[in-house]
């Protein structure tokens, strides 16, 4: 016969507000096989599971049920607390009567009775559990980081430095990320390049590194400590091994008009060509799409150009270059891929839910740029080497406007939220500026400043109090090209009056968006995202770093807008989870696995075909002289991770979930409906 | 309860009740950026723009926007609403406003304006179509603006723009049944 | 405990099955939104909608359910990579025996609610319960089963 | 292409030269325009100023006498009837409850199945039509297209152009071989409603529109609509600051402009009609000599 405890847990106000939780816990006391039920203030305090500890020994329970909050939150505290007192932690299950029943009813009878039924649901359940044990699983001490910026970086060094292997996989031809491309960093005015190139050539020399540049993940399998993982390594036209970065090709390749990525546009590049100065590593990248040469052979024809192969003392230069798959095992994955700003042009990048500024003009009014192209323009390595310039005339202009909150707080537009580093860096160019141009005027439309790291608030004071930039609180309603001026028309809404500026170059303060393809890469990885893209974490507060899928973390701004420290700190944040993963010899994996009946398996092998992982296996039932009676399936508890498609496939119903078997679902469904 | 109110509602108190009421506009989505403000063709002409307009409807002040002309004078042109990054449409709340100050005080909007509206609808009232000479004289009478635009007759004339005779709905009972029911639904509604 | 009939009417009783990963967390962030819902719920937990066996709706609805939701992630979201496209095939044939069974359509229903979609749930629970309170208490299926 | 059609209280009045030009190009254009037996005024701004139900119930009428003749689409030449007779039939789609107490008010069968089209947006689909038809392509002549606010907002309701960057009128200009200049007042209101009760705010709006087409180079502002229409036209002498003297600015229907492209007489299509002189305009048009010739008047 069964011994169940129950504990009803109020939560403090939580619960106990809309849930009668003594009336529960004497209605579950009726309950047959319940042999102790009791309700108490706060389960998961240190005396609340003391409560559960003494009642096991007590009255040898055989079987507990807590009704608290959601399993997600405390399953692993109270199942730690059973398997303290000796019993198997399996055997403990959770009510949800917080998430499920009193957060979201008012009416206290309603609530009470629901919390009734869940609870005697799970004591019917818990009545059918059988102990199981935790499956040990081999861990790969190896790491994959996807993204090259700084939050990858930070990953991937602390991993290593930890003694673990790191396969670094970047989808550009350098690392760096879009720090590499900042000018200045808030609020310490740090030369970005400065702090960051060292720690791009740190990763570059790294014994534990592999970095992979100019490749993507192709595809994952396998999972928490044992991901197998493809990735591609693009064709970059150039030998890795040959190739010793001296820039001959990049000069002598003749088509130096294209339009360079890393410059926003505003700089050039040749086709064959190394992102920016400092690029880690330091190879070329030949531009597929529009070198002559390439085009002239897709179409047929002789040869146009080979300067860079000329050029090329050392023969590095490989136009039969393929892209080639490589396959890693890795025991953990850091997903780091960074942000996109938001298109200040029409088109959202495909996206039907974001829409663009028409009444700012699309992106089509000459020296209205975004917060990247200004950056370019103030970088000492930029297109105008640090002079800001206009991209229409090259002129220097006598008045710029900044747009703050273009595309962020405005669900007009599709994205709600605030991206959080705008205020800081929108100020940063304001004091760029007024260096650079002492005469020229700064004036930035703002709603509210959120400027709230260490020292963030002092800087932007600076710029107002010091620098001499003009703050105007309200938004622009809409801004025209009149000659060669921008009119903005705006509104001082603590002055009460119309504020229209001429200004001869806006720049606009977009939203930080996730990188695009994020979406089919979480896919990939089966992690689940938002509306926007950005990854979801597994809990905001208690777990920020992890995701819902064990073995695959999260660090930086793909996960929310986040500024440089915290993308840091976030960093190594993650990488102490890996590290603390790879600590353990073996993993420990909740035994939630199917488990084949021999004895009655037809061996149809369904539940090989539907089977996910590839955990069903071929199995010959032999009898004592060894001849084989019959083939049945198998399932290797390593490697099955308890999605029970093939139970609910079986046609004999020979397959069984531990801790989800048909029996505890039919008791639950008659728990709750007699 | 309809379909307006939601549960925490049940009676329209506050002025921000009402204009919910009346429009299913949440005016608390507004965050006063002033962006409404900015594009507003008035706003040169007027003390209280759309954004003061959407504060003193969250603040519950109908007095200060009954003592005021400001409200009357919105074109509808509906930039505010094209503009506004939180969809608070100010132009209808403007509109809710005028419909709810006019019932507490039927002579709060400025008298030519109401002499222009009057006349209008007492026109469509009467032949069901509006009949620019009717429009006239029914806005000269009721605005004392008796001489306004007089030289401009004869220019109105000679160019065959002036239709003397009102052409008629056939119908026109039809229309001021439409005018009744929509009165009747004023007052329960 | 029967479907009481409350004074504000016929309260129905459904039970949802639902996925681990996605919907559960999702009823969990509508819970931490205090998103208000109809009580007329029960939520079992699955680790999939892979693993939700037909068999469980039907059983549902002879002990006496006068509703059934069964939600889980949104196609290719899926934790385990496959597990709701198996579902979404079982659920379609479901969908015809049980109009077949004359089960009326409007006391299943079916949904895909992400970990972010709190506010989706509610709606769903809401939608399932006013469409279930129209078709009234699900009697005619009880006393097939031999009237338990 | 049938459609039922709405020609609104000033179509007989004070721009009867947009009903005689509309007329004049839908018959080359295959356009048959089945008047709404026994419409009645769409409320304008007065119905909305004093009732959202009036608003609505108003519009709501001409648009069920439409769906009894039998029709799918309504064309509203005006741009307020459009932007009343669109905007109902979006509040009846969006709003059940509203839906219920109108069609109690109406009294009469309505399903709210009819589209409502305005003027512009035909003439933009039928732009193929009209580049073929267009006998005497009013080559050099420079067009400021003017859509004011009812006719692009609220861009829920006129969901035929981008509400902020349209470029409808503009197409049917190049198709009638003319073109448009690019200037910023085109989504700016004209004052509307206040023509009679507040007057100098219509003439401060127009003043700066006038101006801005100026300065773009245009010979002409083309509209849709007959109260930006008589603001710009009836009201530009107000407009002109004193002491100066400005070339006057022809405002123009754009079913005009079509209408000459079409080779159609000026007089047909009411050019006679105007406060400011059109001849900068016709003599344009019907095949003259398309050399710019010194203007007069």
């Amino acid at each position: 016969m069964a011994r169940i405890g129950v504990f009803v847990c109020h939560c403090g106000e939580n619960i106990g507000r809309t849930v009668d939780c003594h009336a529960v816990a004497e209605a579950l006391g009726q309950v047959p096989g319940v042999a102790h039920a009791v309700d108490y203030k706060y389960m998961c305090s240190d005396p609340g599971q003391q409560l559960i500890k003494a009642a096991i020994a007590e009255k040898q329970l055989t079987g507990v049920v807590v009704a608290a909050c959601s399993p997600h939150m405390h399953e692993k505290t109270f199942r730690r607390a059973a398997s303290s007192a000796g019993l198997n932690p399996f055997t403990c299950e959770m009510a949800n009567v917080r998430e499920h029943c009193s957060w979201i009813h008012e009416d206290r009878a309603s609530a009470t009775a629901k919390a009734i039924d869940l609870s005697r649901m799970m004591v019917e359940k818990v009545k059918r559990n059988v102990p199981l044990s935790t499956i040990r699983i081999p861990v790969t001490r190896r790491a994959l980081v996807i993204g090259g910026g700084i939050a990858g970086i930070q990953a991937a060094l602390d991993i290593a430095d930890g003694g673990a292997e790191v396969v670094l996989v970047e989808k550009a031809p350098s690392i760096g990320g879009h720090m590499s491309q900042l000018s200045e960093t808030f609020p310490t005015l740090d030369c970005s390049q400065c702090i960051l190139t060292p720690r791009m050539v740190e990763v570059y020399q790294h014994p534990r590194i592999r970095l992979m540049s100019w490749s993507e993940v192709e595809s994952v399998e396998g999972y928490i400590g044992n991901f197998k993982v493809t990735i591609r390594k693009k064709a970059r036209g150039v030998d890795e091994d040959k190739c010793n970065g001296c820039g001959a090709c990049t000069r002598a390749c003749p088509n130096k008009r294209i339009p360079s990525e890393f410059d926003c546009g505003l700089g050039k590049r040749p086709a064959i060509y190394v992102p920016f100065p400092q690029a880690v590593p330091n190879l070329p990248v030949v531009d597929r799409a529009r070198c002559t040469l390439l085009i002239a052979r897709s179409k047929g024809k002789k040869d146009a150009c080979m300067k860079c192969v000329e050029a090329c003392q050392r023969g590095a230069i490989d136009f039969e270059q393929k892209d080639r798959f490589v396959t890693e095992e890795v025991g953990a994955i850091v997903v780091a891929t960074g942000y996109q700003l938001y298109e200040i042009g029409r088109d959202q990048g495909g996206r039907k839910d974001l829409h663009g500024y028409g009444e700012y003009g699309y992106g089509t009014i000459p020296d209205v740029i975004d917060g990247m192209q200004f950056e370019r323009l103030a970088s000492a390595s930029g297109p105008t080497a640090g002079r800001i310039l206009r991209p229409s005339d090259g002129r220097e202009p006598r008045t710029i406007v900044f747009l703050q909150c273009v595309g962020s707080r405005d669900p007009a537009k599709g994205i709600e939220y605030c991206s959080k580093i705008c205020c800081m860096y929108v100020a940063k160019h304001a004091m760029l500026y007024r260096h650079k141009e002492n005469g020229g005027r700064a004036v930035v439309f703002y709603m509210d400043i959120r400027a709230a790291g260490k020292g963030y608030d002092e800087f932007t004071r600076r710029a107002i109090e010091e620098e001499g930039a003009e703050y105007v609180r309200g938004r622009v309603s809409r801004m025209y090209r009149d000659g060669d001026v921008i009119k903005v028309v705006g509104f001082d809404t603590l002055g009460g009056e119309p504020f229209g500026v001429d200004a001869d170059m806006v720049v606009l303060a977009t939203a930080m968006r996730p990188q695009p393809g994020i979406e089919s890469l979480a896919q990939k990885l089966s992690v689940s995202y938002d509306r926007h893209g950005f990854i979801n974490e597994a809990h905001p507060k208690l777990r920020p770093v992890e995701t819902n899928t064990a073995g695959v973390f999260v660090a930086g701004a793909c996960q929310a807008p986040r500024d440089i420290p915290d993308s840091v700190s976030m960093a190594s944040a993650t990488a102490s989870k890996v590290l603390g993963l790879f600590s353990n010899e073996m993993l420990e994996r909740e035994p939630t696995v199917a488990r084949v009946d021999a004895a009655i398996c037809a061996g149809c092998f369904h539940c090989e075909r539907v089977c996910p992982y590839g955990a069903v296996t071929h199995m010959e039932v032999k009898d004592r002289q060894g001849n084989v009676l019959k083939v049945v399936a198998d399932v290797n508890p390593g490697v099955c991770q308890g999605c029970g498609t093939c139970v609910a496939t079986c046609p004999s119903k020979s397959v069984e979930l531990q801790g989800f078997t048909d029996e505890q679902v039919w008791a639950q469904i008659q728990a709750f409906l007699g | 309860m309809s379909a307006h109110e939601d549960a925490h509602h049940p009676v329209p108190r506050t002025l921000a009740d009402k204009v919910r009421a009346a429009t299913g506009l949440n005016p608390a989505r507004c965050y006063q950026c002033g962006k409404c403000s900015a594009g507003c063709p008035m706003a040169a002409e007027t003390t209280l723009r759309p954004h003061d307009v959407m504060r003193l409807v969250n603040q519950d002040r109908p007095d200060r926007l009954m003592d005021d002309e400001s409200i009357w004078l919105c074109l509808g042109c509906e930039t505010c609403a094209a503009r506004c990054p939180n969809e608070c449409e100010p132009a209808r709340v403007t509109d809710a406003v005028r419909e709810i100050v006019a019932a507490a005080r039927p002579d709060a909007a400025p008298r030519a304006i109401r002499a222009f509206h009057a006349a209008f609808l007492d026109q469509i009232r009467k032949h069901g179509r509006l009949g620019e000479m009717g429009l006239i004289m029914g806005y000269k009478l009721r605005s004392g603006h008796l001489f306004a635009d007089a030289a401009a007759a004869p220019g109105m004339m000679s160019r065959g723009k002036l239709a003397f005779v009102a052409d008629k709905v056939e119908d026109v009972e039809d229309v001021r049944r439409i005018f009744a029911g929509c009165a009747a639904h004023g007052e329960e509604g | 405990m029967e479907g009481t009939a409350t004074a504000t009417g016929f309260e129905p009783r459904i039970t949802a099955f639902v996925c681990n990963w996605c919907t559960y967390t999702g009823a969990d962030l509508a819970g931490t939104s205090r998103l208000q819902m109809a009580a007329n719920t029960r939520i079992v937990r699955l680790p999939c909608t892979g693993r939700i066996d037909p068999a469980f709706v039907i059983k549902a609805f002879e002990r006496g359910a006068d509703g059934v939701i069964v939600s889980g992630c949104h196609p290719a979201d899926c934790h385990y990579t496959a597990g709701n496209y198996h579902a979404r095939r079982r659920f379609a044939v479901l969908r015809e025996l049980l109009s077949f069974m004359g089960v009326d359509e409007r006391r299943v229903t079916f949904s895909w609610v992400s970990a972010s979609e709190g506010a989706k749930w509610r709606d769903v629970v809401n939608g399932a319960v006013e469409r279930v309170r129209e078709c009234g208490p699900f009697e005619s299926y009880r006393a097939l089963a031999g009237g338990v | 292409m049938k459609v039922a059609y709405f020609p609104g209280c000033s179509m007989h009045g004070t721009s009867r030269e947009y009903g005689e030009s509309l007329h004049a190009v839908a018959e080359p254009l295959g356009v048959e325009l089945d008047e709404v037996r026994d419409w009645n005024c769409c409320g304008a701004s007065s119905a909305h100023a004093s009732s959202r139900m009036l608003a609505v119930a108003l519009p709501a009428r001409s648009l069920a006498l439409a769906e009894a003749q039998g029709h799918e689409q309504l064309l509203a030449p005006c741009a307020a009837c459009y932007n009343r007779l669109a905007g109902a039939r979006h509040e009846i789609a969006e709003d059940a409850e509203l839906a219920g107490h109108v069609k109690r008010i109406l009294a009469r069968p309505f399903e709210n199945r009819v589209a409502v089209l305005n003027a512009v947006e035909v003439l933009r689909d039928l732009g193929e039509t009209i580049k073929a038809k267009a006998t005497s392509p009013l080559k050099g002549l420079k067009v400021a297209c003017y859509y004011g606010c009812l006719l692009v907002r609220p861009a829920a309701v006129t969901r035929f152009d981008d509400p902020e960057d349209p470029s409808s009128m503009e197409a049917v200009v190049k198709a009638c071989g003319a073109e448009p200049v690019a200037w910023r007042m085109r989504l700016e209101c004209c004052g509307g409603g206040f023509s009679l009760s507040r007057k100098p705010s219509v003439v401060r709006l127009g003043r700066a529109i006038l101006e801005d087409a100026r300065k773009a180079g245009a010979d002409a502002i083309a509209v849709a609509c007959p109260m930006c229409h008589s603001n710009l036209d009836f009201r530009q002498k107000a407009m002109a600051r004193d002491g100066e003297d400005k070339p006057p600015m022809p405002i123009v229907f754009i079913t005009q402009v079509v209408g000459l492209a079409l080779g159609i007489a000026p007089e047909k299509l009411g050019m006679q009609r105007h406060f400011v002189s059109t001849k900068r305009v016709t003599s344009r048009g019907n095949g003259e000599a398309t050399a710019p010739a010194a203007e007069v008047g």
